[in-house]
């Protein structure tokens, strides 16, 4: 019959590391310098002590709603790796080892969770865009980032992160399509963590995969070891080489899990089992990388143990600071919402201000 | 028979009910299905009903109303969930270019009785867009009914209305009461008609018109308001089509009007029922009436929300601002 | 280099007829019955016919804007000979040949494009959905009658037509992964005529075809002659089969071209050559149809000219009873808001009729 | 130096010169390229800046306006166009949850210089979805500038104003008027400052404020009128933020409103300006103020057009009505 021609299409999962650390894949391992190596790993465990820390604090009622991302520090490293200093990161709002790779200071992140804009500002010439909570609209700003690349001839790429319920949106596919049709700098990256809060991958989409969604954006599409992250560095360094050659975008799945809920608000005991989060913790990227660097003798116990000595004190003292800060003013929340504050929100203001004291003013 | 019940609870049991009435019923949205949704409004129905008529979708909104649309052409009647109602908008073009219309445009074939189920509003702490008051984005649509409930008994008599109405209908629930209080609910079925506002509480010095956890807040300040002010406190429960009526009765008798809202002041509701007050009861106003509501600004982040919202505090204020009125 | 294994998808056209309607593919040569050869091939002349001659009566400043068909006909009538009485309809806005193939009476289709909403009022158990101006919406509707039809086991499957400019959207996407997910009675044709208003196929997409859109949802897609009726014919009766089996939708692509302009208010010699257009004249699915019949017996000179003439009259008919049907009064336009009118409107209805006749008052 | 032209000509030619002036400003939008739109308002455009700068987009208006918030974030200034604004739902997401929001949430780091073009409005006889109102859908989300210009002359000094201003500017065009006139426009590069009103013509007795079209079918009113009554035109020009200050001005010197606009009336920007005429004016209102608009049902497909529609008649029709009130 006619149709049956079109089987679905099958693809295989790029990986470097197994869950040992171990080079499975000698061919493809990348040249990293050390440093990098190092700075990677670091990162990775800064990003998970503080994601831990304020787990805590929340449990506490001393942090509010956030977004753990445990479990996922690899598929964020690894690209941020790969990328120049002058290329963009558009995170959705899982993507906390990526913008600290970037160089958003944790008290920025930390002040953001903890509901202040403030920490959205991470200054000129940052190149990163603000946490993104409406599901699949940040791929369209990446789009728009990467089309004034291309029109300036700046040289810089634009990286993308989604999640895989993510890929389900219209504004994915919008994004994806738009920066096809113009070739333009992009590398989408789908943190595929098996599921959209409750809802598993497989009731997200009948396609075997989401990396081959690219090809309805007649783009190239990968599948790969999300926990790995040389792989993760590997493919996203091919795709920010094709991006910068005016090739086009590229969509990456990277195939991750969260190890902990979807956010703090969230059970995940109602919709996984235990034995899958055993599974998962098996191929914890940390202990990968971990193993990778010592193998390579640029890793060891007492690095580890003054490492996390420090950043643990180092992350405290950044919480301890973020809520020593002062919450938003009432002229804070009015005063950006234009860049020059028209004459009757000056009156509304004033207004308010006259206004009794409500019971959350302090 | 009554049982005490939350808010949340009255709608969970009004879904219930309306699904084993009626087979054509059914619920779905992102986690609105083996997990009863993340507010866990829809809890049970899906062991209840089965995995066909209660479900998760794929996180597309466009999809998730679109269909809707498509299944209530053919015959069913759709209860889908948005997740938050900040999360509406890329749905909206389906709400107000295809439910809105579609009995309209086909000249009555297609009726859409659809009913979009939304938690709403702030004062939860919660993370951006999750605290929205959308309701000024239904009510300009013709052919929406906009519904909204601040009371158990409310949430599930107009649940089961809205399910039955051959008409589209948003159902907001003000999530930050979904478990604020509980009340005595009928254990039967009943229905609350859409359209008709409940007078909460008579009173003859002021009108005060307020929904959602905004009448909760009302009714804090006026419990605790010591001065000797009489406030009519009426209640619409429908926002569109709006129980005018009620409303000019009312405002004709104490001659002060309070409108309180969550949603910003620029063509917040509160808008249109002082421009209908001015129309039905101009030569009966005595002050200027009043809009107690969020300033025009973007929700902040919790650490700010409180500049945004409205409370017992401001309503207390404005009473008697209004009570004291002279020209 | 790791991307290099993700070559775009290469389809080959499926077709039956050549353009001088001989079968150059006799092992797929559908076995119809010839009264629905013919009947097929009746709609298409209807429906030629009947589009150019509102384009003249549009010409003559007696027909409003209106979309013309004119060269997608075997595109939408081999697809509705394929389906059963009790499957659905779901146009965009172009559909008319397969909307008279479904049953709708030419007069109500003049009336919609004549202003009037009486022309969208079907008949109950019609199971068709009106025109869908809004690009990609309709695939979501589409997607919910297939829901609803899967859940009451009613065996009936949904066709639902959509543009080449309609795959960019998000409402395309959304709808087909939705429909892909709950393996959903679905057949979605694409007819890719080429351009979407003024914008050629190539900007609207990097993908070599529409139909490979299809491994984006994890689903079979075609890419067929649309101007070949009998290939229409045989796909779309493929994935029908497979819907009713529940297998799930199929994404088909037309090939085909809008002979006209995009609607009569555009001016295609802007954004096309003369040449593109004569080269398309030539594959013209109604020549080719009528060789297939004549070369089969089904069909002569003589009955093709009666048919034109009683066609002719009829269309002129038609169109007459249109013009002296009374515009929709006051009452109409309000009355059918809501299902029962609310006392605010009733006023407001009152209201107005108590005004002043305005200048388009008649 | 001044030429002739219509309202459709000066918006062209207020963008050759913005962009002309400003390497940033880029065009385009659904067939806003090559063919220079369907109304042909970007004619010109492309041969002049190249394919870069002014180009077509697939059909995806969320991605037409989400790559505008991701290309002001890299410093350019993006002039979209939505085809027709009945078909801006799709990218309303967009729109109400970043484009308004994206400097508020940054503290100012990024801002959204967006000017975003859209022909609106009705009587042209045109398909559904091509006749829509949608002023309330911008002037509720706080965040956004919403301007409609009602003359040749405004619309090329409000473009050039909205493309250089720093936040995101709707623009929505009257349609039926792009080419009813002409009049003289300055040939060189000038701006209106958005947020304020014009007033069109003094008068004393009523205060009668309309825009886009409607301006056009007002003025018309105006001339026709027999009667003796001085009318107060004023057209705001800027519907958000409105310049509410020239308008209460005037409400307090003749204390008599009409407002006239083709949305419908529920929660129509009539409903805000006479809210804040109560709050500003509400003791120097000698009659109830009035709403002309359509009524409130979804807009008729052509033959039935002129039920939904409001023209110089009706206008004409309230003028005298209010002008003769008495309580
Ligand atoms: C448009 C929209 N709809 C719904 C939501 C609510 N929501 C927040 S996170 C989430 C699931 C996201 O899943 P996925 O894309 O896989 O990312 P993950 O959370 O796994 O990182 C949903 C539905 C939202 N934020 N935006
Ligand atoms: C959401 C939306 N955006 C824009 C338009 C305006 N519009 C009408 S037809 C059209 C082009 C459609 O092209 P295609 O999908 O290829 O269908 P065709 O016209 O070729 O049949 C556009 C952009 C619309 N109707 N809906
Ligand atoms: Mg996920
Ligand atoms: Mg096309």
């Amino acid at each position: 019959m006619v149709l049956d021609n079109f089987k679905d299409w099958k693809m295989e999962t790029f990986s470097i590391l197994d869950k040992n650390g171990k080079v499975t894949n000698k061919e493809k391992e990348p040249k990293i310098d050390n440093d990098t190596l190092v700075k990677m790993y670091k990162t990775m465990v800064y990003t998970r002590m503080a994601d831990e820390q304020a787990l805590k604090y929340q449990r506490q009622g001393r942090m509010l709603t956030f977004a753990p991302v445990k479990g996922q520090e690899a598929a964020q490293v690894g690209p941020m790796a790969a990328s120049d200093k002058g290329d963009w990161l558009v995170p959705a709002f899982r993507e906390m080892a990526a913008m600290l790779y970037k160089g958003v200071p944790l008290q920025k992140l930390y002040l953001y969770w903890y509901g202040n804009e403030q920490g959205s500002h991470f200054g000129e010439g940052s190149h990163i865009l603000p946490v993104n909570v409406p599901i699949g609209s940040q791929v369209n700003h990446a789009a728009g980032i990467a089309y004034a690349s291309k029109l300036k001839e700046s040289g810089e790429a634009v990286i993308a992160f989604i999640g895989d319920g993510g890929t389900s949106h219209g504004e994915f596919h919008e994004g994806m399509n738009f920066a096809g049709v113009f070739d333009l700098p992009l590398v989408t990256i789908i943190q595929n963590n098996h599921y959209a809060i409750s809802t598993p991958r497989s009731k997200q989409t009948k396609a075997a995969s989401l990396a081959q969604k690219a090809h309805a954006y007649g783009i190239p599409g990968a599948l790969v070891d999300g926990n790995d992250p040389l792989a993760m560095y590997v493919v996203t360094k091919a795709a920010l080489e094709r991006a910068k050659k005016g090739e086009g975008p590229t969509l990456i799945e990277a195939l991750t899990y969260r190890l902990g809920p979807h956010t703090t608000s969230d059970d995940p005991t109602i919709y996984r089992s235990d034995e899958e989060v055993e599974e998962w913790k098996k191929k914890d990227p940390i202990i990968r990388m971990y193993k990778y660097l010592s193998n390579r003798n640029l890793w060891n116990k007492e690095k580890e143990e003054t490492l996390r000595k420090d950043y643990k004190k180092e992350i405290q003292d950044t919480f301890k600071a973020v809520e020593k800060l002062p919450a938003p003013t009432l002229d804070e929340v009015f005063d950006y919402t234009y860049t020059e504050m028209p004459e009757y929100l000056q009156r509304q203001k004033e207004a308010r201000k006259a206004q009794a004291k409500s019971g959350g003013d302090r | 028979m009554m049982a005490e019940m939350t808010l949340l609870k009255a709608i969970n049991t009004a879904l219930h009910e309306q699904m084993e009435k009626d087979d054509s019923v059914v619920v779905y949205g992102e986690d609105a299905g083996y997990e009863g949704g993340v507010f866990r409004v829809t809890a049970g129905l899906q062991k209840a009903f089965g995995e066909k008529r209660v479900f998760d979708t794929p996180i597309s909104e466009a999809a998730i109303l679109g269909s809707a649309v498509g299944m209530a052409v053919a015959g069913l009647r759709p209860v889908p969930e948005i997740q938050f109602s900040g999360f509406m908008f890329p749905g909206y073009n389906q709400i107000a270019v295809h439910l809105a219309r579609m009995h309209n445009r086909s000249r009555g074939l297609y009726k859409m009785p659809i009913t979009i189920r939304m938690p709403y509003g702030g004062g939860v702490r919660a993370l951006e867009h999750h605290s929205e008051s959308l309701e000024t984005l239904f009510a300009h649509i013709p052919g929406l009914k906009l519904v909204i409930p601040s009371t158990p008994y409310d949430a599930k008599g107009l649940m089961a209305a809205a399910i039955q109405s051959d008409d589209p209908v948003i159902y907001m629930e003000p999530k930050r009461i979904y478990r604020a209080f509980k009340q005595e609910v009928p254990e039967k079925e009943y229905t609350i008609p859409l359209g008709k506002a409940k007078v909460v509480q008579k009173g003859e010095d002021i009108t005060l018109v307020a929904w959602g956890a905004m009448m909760h807040e009302a009714r804090k300040a006026l419990k605790e308001l010591d001065e000797d002010i009489s406030v009519e406190l009426i209640d619409p429960r429908t926002i569109s089509p709006i129980d005018t009526d009620t409303i000019m009765e009312s405002v004709k008798k104490t001659g002060k009007l309070l409108v309180v809202h969550e949603a910003v002041k620029t063509l917040g509701i509160g808008a249109e029922i002082i421009s209908r007050a001015n129309e039905e009861a101009f030569f009966r106003l005595e002050a200027p009436p009043v809009r107690l509501t969020a300033p025009d600004i973007i929700v902040p982040l919790p650490q700010g929300e409180h500049h945004h919202m409205v409370d017992k505090e401001r309503i207390k204020q404005e009473i008697k601002k209004l009570a004291s009125f002279e020209e």
